[in-house]
């Protein structure tokens, strides 16, 4: 597990932990796990787009966000906290 | 195609219109009648929404020219409850939650009326096969054949 | 396109041949209207035969019964006796489309479509029913196995139609029945339907049989070697099974969108031994409903 | 920005969510006065009528209008040409991504026509009759081009090519051939070759199942009227008057605001009205003529040229461990689109393990066109196709490890924690509880005779959220009138006043439930997703208890006391602290009558992007008998349990899972699209296309297992959808236990069925002999 000093700076940096897999993974080459500065939603979609360009035609509405468990569907203010599990889920369509 | 004239009775009413040969008696009753209660769900006798009693028979009246209603007797949804009583049929339906959708519901009321009307304590059997021409795509059945079961126990009581 | 409803047979006729060919008569409606709808046919002139008093009623006599060819099947079907004496005819036109398609269906359009799957034939056919035509050059009679000559095509001269059917009466210890296979258990056109109808003698020899067979070739068929395979036995379980593949035998039919080649063949043979059983046990007496519908 | 987490489950006694209640719009439903889309007729009103393509796949080289133009009664006539050709991007609408591009083609064939049914042109004229004679003058100069039907062969690189354009999303590196590849996804997590390693029992399958439709009763049906100056009202049968309007505004260069649409009463939809067909052609043919044009789609237009589900391929592969711990599971998803892409592939993957609590899976999924009519969503889009196969596989595992059904996927089931297949952790979910439900209940013990068969079969959906806005107007008399913006299709009127009224304290009868048009209410995602009752829900309560603060405010105006000592109670406001025994309390209809001079109207709102839908797992079990010598199945028992989170009108419930589990087993038996060597639909009409009627189905028993959604005031969770998940499979595993035979492809109909009981029985002869 991580060492209480390394959580301990992420908390001062406020960094979100992402998983990413299957096409994500591919379109953010290969990476399955990064940390990434962000506040809220908009500023993980930003901060990813900025580090992934091919990713960022995909994010803007084509994915769900799930935080710590709960998702959130087009929520550019849902918070994030400072040690919190974010994956993308593809956004789902209603029958 | 000339219109025919067409005198007949609905729901009890004298009733006349214009319509042309090839005009269905369902298309009379929306289209010319303004009585949409009869819905077409297929044109083809095939799901029943638009069941009628056709002196006293039951039949699809999209597969009944508008010009054969010369001289008969139709019955539709709209002439089912009484003044501002439900028919039991209508009020078991709702207690039963027995639509949802509610499209098919007029056909439905109508063929059981035409049931209970001739066997006033049909089997689940008898009812389901007798309701085999209405189809329903919301409820799968089972509270309409409830609905119609406990309507036929109430009628039965008094 | 014009209607009209004429009183008399003669009306018809006149009417019929004044549009020589570019008329259609109309009975239930319940397969005209589809194809009006569908565009299959565009009459110029729509004969509605409901008002002549022949094509209306069952009358029941001395040597059997006479059936209006437009009487409504849910009419047919509250004839106590017609029921009592043919079980399986009855049956069998009961089982044309739903309630509803009941409440205005009629033997002569159930015929007259001429669809290889007609529910009414094989029953029909079984029991030996004649039909009445009535036509320019006056009435005749026609057994049913002889009106269907292909899918949609019929036997009946131009102007002709069929006035009513004419059932025998049952010899005693007689027993008909009718079966059909449909995917779902209503509503379906046959893939497959046998009608059977078998007299017993006091010993429980088959003397007479007839087997109609709908569904498995471009006609409804009157299978003679299906009978041969009755007649002269106790119906027994031999009897029974080369019923059931005489029954196969004499299959032509086609795959289409409502079953195979092979299917229909099998179960051809499956449904004459169903059926038979239950034309024997009522031929014996016991007045037992054909299982399943 | 309202924090959704303010308004999550509360627990206290309920008097009215959670009873049986009469639906407050169900009399004009048993009367026939409720009026649906066809219903509507208005002075002036033209018919239209579209003309659609015989050819499956066929190039459009001109089109002559000019003869039907010139025939007396035709009023206009309209082409591809009167509706804009929009580029190709993704836009969000709601949560559906849209590509405009191909719903502009869509709704009315450019280059070419795409599948048998493509609307090609269409006319308005005085009648019925005029404007099918209309239809038969416009002259199309067709090249018929080869086409393709499946979707293997469909992905083979000769395969005859749909859209020249089009190149695989999805893989690396970018493909330099164009294909009818629209995209690739993949999910995977852990890793399933160690998982295999460590099976002591693996078995994989193909799949196969064939496009089905919704099989809603009532077709689509509108009515358009565009006056000159371009304000236009659209009476349309849809489940999203909202976003019908922004598809219509966009393909006809409309301002959304000019644009209002009423939805009426919809006769079922399942999915199949998330999209639009006629209402741009109605609109297009209305602005060219200056009449109302009203247009009805036949039943054999529905089956032809409307959006059933996808056709698909399905590769299964699980091992599992001899205790019955799944380690590993794969599966490859081939889904037909039809013309466009955007098949349910990617809900698919998801969904494919989602009720199983698994360390290595991997799903990958092919979104393929095909010569077909556009697939549109069907319940739970893409869920039951996967999930078919998954618990068909999971019910072999069970019977090679000697395992009961139950028992193994208990063993499995995913629980709050769990990490999902698809990725997030799980908040609480009820599968574990519908499994064991399901296993003590009387059906599961019933003894089964010869040819008789019991399948087990669990399914999930995930259920969402979205825009929503509601509104409660409270009148001079003190009763509300409630506005959802979400159309009703199967009792949800009744279920949001139910939560209005417990809100307010009153009674249901004092609430009425309207679902307002586009003018009425904010934007409004469509009712699908299984989203209303949890969505419009959370928007009504927010929007009550809006009213009840304004309520308070008022009490403590009238009353001269702070705000902080007025409480809402049984639907009055109650004065606390000293002076609280003096003062009578004031009702609703107390406030209601002086609102005027207290400050106005008293009006609750609420429009939020309700987040926090929580997933609905089922478990149901069917028990069938096989005639083995016609190969027919009957369904004798059928138990479907499922978690609702919390049954706000449990008969509605009930109603869901039961409707959802016919269709699932006329999906299971007899459905099926039939195209002949053309490419032409065999059985575009209700006889030959064959849902359940009323005598092929016994009575369904329903159990609600109720798991609170912790994030809606009421615990809340979506059941629409995952009631058509668990029937295929579940049927399949009860054939199996009944003849020992697997089916691997749908339906099994009788034909089908016999074939292979033929087949066992010849190979059986052959080895003994």
């Amino acid at each position: 597990m991580r060492s209480s000093r390394a959580r301990a700076r992420r908390r001062r940096d406020h960094l979100a932990r992402v998983v990413l897999s299957g096409t994500l993974q591919q379109l953010a080459g290969g990476a399955s796990e990064l940390e990434v500065e962000a506040r809220d939603v908009r500023q993980l979609l930003r901060a990813l787009g900025q580090r992934f360009p091919e990713l960022a035609p995909h994010l803007d509405s084509g994915y769900a966000i799930a935080i710590d468990g709960e998702i959130f569907q087009d929520a550019w203010f849902a918070p994030i906290g400072p040690d919190s599990e974010v994956h993308l889920v593809p956004a789902i369509r209603g029958g | 195609m000339a219109k025919h004239h067409v005198t007949t009775t609905i729901n009890g009413d004298p009733v006349e219109f214009l319509c042309t040969p090839a005009q269905t008696l369902l298309d009379v009753l929306r289209d010319v009648l303004y009585l949409t209660g009869s819905k077409e769900g297929c044109a083809s006798g095939d799901c029943g929404a638009c069941s009628v009693m056709l002196d006293g028979r039951l039949v699809c009246s999209c597969l009944v020219l508008g010009v054969e209603a010369q001289g008969r007797s139709i019955e539709t949804i709209e002439g089912m409850a009484h003044g501002d009583r439900l028919h039991p049929l209508q009020q078991k339906f709702l207690e039963h939650a027995a639509l949802q959708c509610g499209v098919c519901t007029p056909g439905f009321l109508v063929a059981a009326k035409a049931l209970l009307d001739r066997n006033p304590d049909p089997t689940e059997t008898e009812v389901r096969y007798w309701l085999a021409g209405n189809l329903c795509r919301c409820t799968g059945y089972d509270k309409i054949v409830r609905a119609v079961l406990d309507a036929a126990a109430e009628m039965r009581g008094n | 396109m014009d209607y009209r409803s004429p009183g008399t047979v003669k009306e018809a006729v006149d009417l019929l041949a004044a549009h020589n060919g570019a008329a259609h008569v109309l009975a239930g409606g319940t397969d005209l209207l589809v194809k009006l709808r569908a565009g299959v046919v565009a009459p110029e002139l729509v004969v509605d035969l409901k008002a002549i008093p022949q094509l209306r009623g069952i009358a029941a006599d001395a040597n059997g019964f006479r059936i209006g060819a437009a009487t409504s099947c849910a009419e047919i079907g509250e004839h106590a006796a017609l029921a009592a004496a043919w079980p399986g005819v009855v049956e069998a036109l009961q089982l044309i489309g739903s309630t509803q398609i009941q409440g205005r269906a009629s033997l002569g359009g159930n015929l007259c479509n001429a669809s290889p799957a007609a529910d009414s034939v094989p029953a029909l056919i079984a029991a030996g029913a004649v039909c009445e035509v009535a036509g320019p050059g006056g009435e005749r009679q026609v057994p049913v196995e002889k009106i269907v000559t292909g899918p949609g095509k019929t036997s009946l001269a131009r102007g002709e139609f069929v006035v009513g059917f004419r059932l025998p009466k049952p010899r005693a210890r007689s027993g008909d029945a009718y079966l059909r296979l449909i995917p779902r258990t209503e509503m379906d056109i046959a893939v497959v339907g046998v009608g059977v109808a078998m007299t017993l003698d006091a010993a429980g020899v088959c003397t007479h049989a007839r087997v109609g067979l709908g569904a498995v070739a471009p006609t409804p068929l009157l299978v003679e070697d299906a009978a041969k395979a009755l007649i002269g036995t106790r119906v027994d379980a031999a009897a029974l099974a080369a019923l059931a593949a005489a029954t196969s035998a004499a299959c032509k039919p086609i795959d289409d969108k409502r079953g195979t080649v092979a299917y229909r063949i099998k179960v051809a043979g499956v449904l004459a031994r169903r059926t038979a059983q239950t034309a024997l046990e009522r031929a014996r007496g016991s007045t037992t409903k054909a299982t399943g519908r | 920005m309202n924090d959704p987490r303010t308004i999550g489950l509360t627990e206290r006694k309920l008097k009215i969510v959670g009873t049986r209640p009469l639906r407050p719009d169900g009399v004009d439903k048993v009367t026939g006065r409720a009026k649906f889309g066809a219903d509507l007729h208005v002075a002036n009103m033209l018919i239209g009528k579209v003309l659609r393509s015989p050819h499956a796949h066929a190039r459009i080289r001109s089109i002559d209008v000019s003869k039907a133009q010139a025939l007396p009664g035709v009023k206009a006539v309209i082409t591809s040409a009167d509706l804009c050709d929009l580029p190709s991007e993704f836009i969000p609408a709601g949560e559906m991504m849209v590509n405009y591009r191909d719903m502009t083609r869509n709704v009315m064939a450019r280059e070419k026509a795409l599948y048998e049914g493509h609307a090609v042109a269409a006319v308005a004229a005085t009648n019925e009759e005029t404007a099918a004679q209309a239809l038969k003058l416009i002259q199309v100069d067709y090249e018929v081009l080869p086409h393709v039907l499946d979707v293997a062969k469909a992905m083979e690189p000769d395969a005859p090519l749909l859209h020249e354009e089009m190149y695989t999303i999805g893989v690396e590196p970018k493909p330099a051939k164009p294909s009818n590849i629209a995209k690739r996804v993949e999910f995977a997590l852990g890793d399933v070759a160690a998982g295999f390693a460590q099976a002591d029992v693996v078995v994989e399958h193909e799949f196969t199942t064939v496009p089905v439709h919704q099989g809603y009763i009532e077709p689509h049906a509108c009515l358009a009227t565009v006056s000159e100056d371009g304000q236009a009202e659209l009476w349309c049968t849809t489940q999203g008057q909202f976003i019908v309007r922004s598809f219509c505004a966009k393909l006809l260069g409309m301002e959304l605001s000019k644009l209002r649409v009423t939805a009426s009463e919809i006769g079922g939809g399942f999915g199949g009205k998330t999209v639009v067909y006629l209402e741009p052609l109605a609109l297009a043919l209305s602005r060219k003529s200056g009449h109302p044009v009203k247009m009805v789609m036949s039943r054999q237009e529905v089956f032809q040229a409307s959006g059933p589900t996808s056709g698909a391929k399905i590769w299964v592969k699980i091992g599992a461990s001899r205790a019955g711990r799944i380690t590993a599971g794969e599966a490859v998803l081939k889904y037909q689109a039809g013309a466009f892409q955007g098949s349910p592939v990617q809900p698919g993957c998801m969904c494919a393990f989602a009720p199983y609590d698994l360390e290595n899976v991997k799903v990958v999924g092919f979104d393929v066109v095909v010569n077909r009519p556009k697939v549109a969503a069907y319940r739970a889009p893409g869920g039951p196709i996967a999930e078919f196969a998954v618990e068909s596989v999971i019910d072999e595992i069970a019977k090679r490890l000697g395992l009961d059904p139950i028992e193994l996927r208990l063993k499995n089931a995913a629980k709050e924690g769990t990490k999902a297949a698809y990725g997030p952790k799980f908040g609480p979910i009820g599968l574990v509880q519908t499994l064991e439900a399901a296993r003590s209940h009387a059906n599961y013990r019933v003894p089964l005779k010869a040819n008789q068969g019991r399948g087990v079969a669990s399914g999930f959906w995930f259920n969402i959220g979205g825009d929503t806005c509601a509104t409660l107007n409270l009148t001079e008399d003190g009763t509300v009138t409630l506005v959802a913006g979400t159309p009703d299709i199967g009792g949800s009127r009744a279920s949001l006043a139910m939560m209005a009224a417990e809100e307010l304290g009153i009674e249901l009868e004092k609430v009425r439930p309207i679902i307002g048009d586009t003018s009425a209410l904010g934007y409004n995602f469509l009712t699908g997703g299984s989203r209303v009752t949890f969505s419009s829900g959370m928007a009504v309560v927010e929007a009550a208890r809006d009213m009840v603060r304004q309520l308070r405010e008022r009490a403590a105006k009238i009353w001269e006391i702070p705000l902080d000592d007025v409480v809402w109670e049984d639907g009055c406001a109650r004065a606390l602290g000293s002076r609280s025994s003096e003062i009578k309390p004031l009702s609703l209809a107390d406030i209601a009558k002086t609102a005027g001079k207290t400050g106005g109207p008293i009006v609750g709102n609420a429009a939020i992007n309700a987040q926090g839908a929580g997933p609905s797992l089922a478990t149901h079990v069917v028990d069938v008998e096989v005639d083995p010598e016609t190969g027919k199945v009957t369904i004798l028992r059928y138990l479907a349990v499922q978690d609702a989170g919390k049954a706000v009108h449990p008969s509605y419930v009930e109603g869901q899972m039961q409707g959802g589990a016919v269709q699932g087993i006329g999906w299971a038996l007899n459905e099926e699209y039939i195209y002949d060597e053309n490419g032409r639909l065999q059985n575009p009409g209700f006889l030959d296309y064959r849902i359940p009627v009323c005598s092929d189905v016994p009575m369904i028993d329903t159990v609600i297992v109720e798991v609170p959604n912790p994030r809606h005031p009421y615990g809340v969770r979506g059941v629409g959808e995952t009631p058509i998940v668990p029937p295929m499979a579940a049927i399949a595993n009860a054939v199996e236990s009944a003849i020992g035979i697997r089916f691997t492809e749908l339906p099994m109909s009788p034909p089908r069925v016999l074939a292979a009981i033929d087949a066992k029985l010849a190979s059986q002869s052959k080895t003994a002999a």
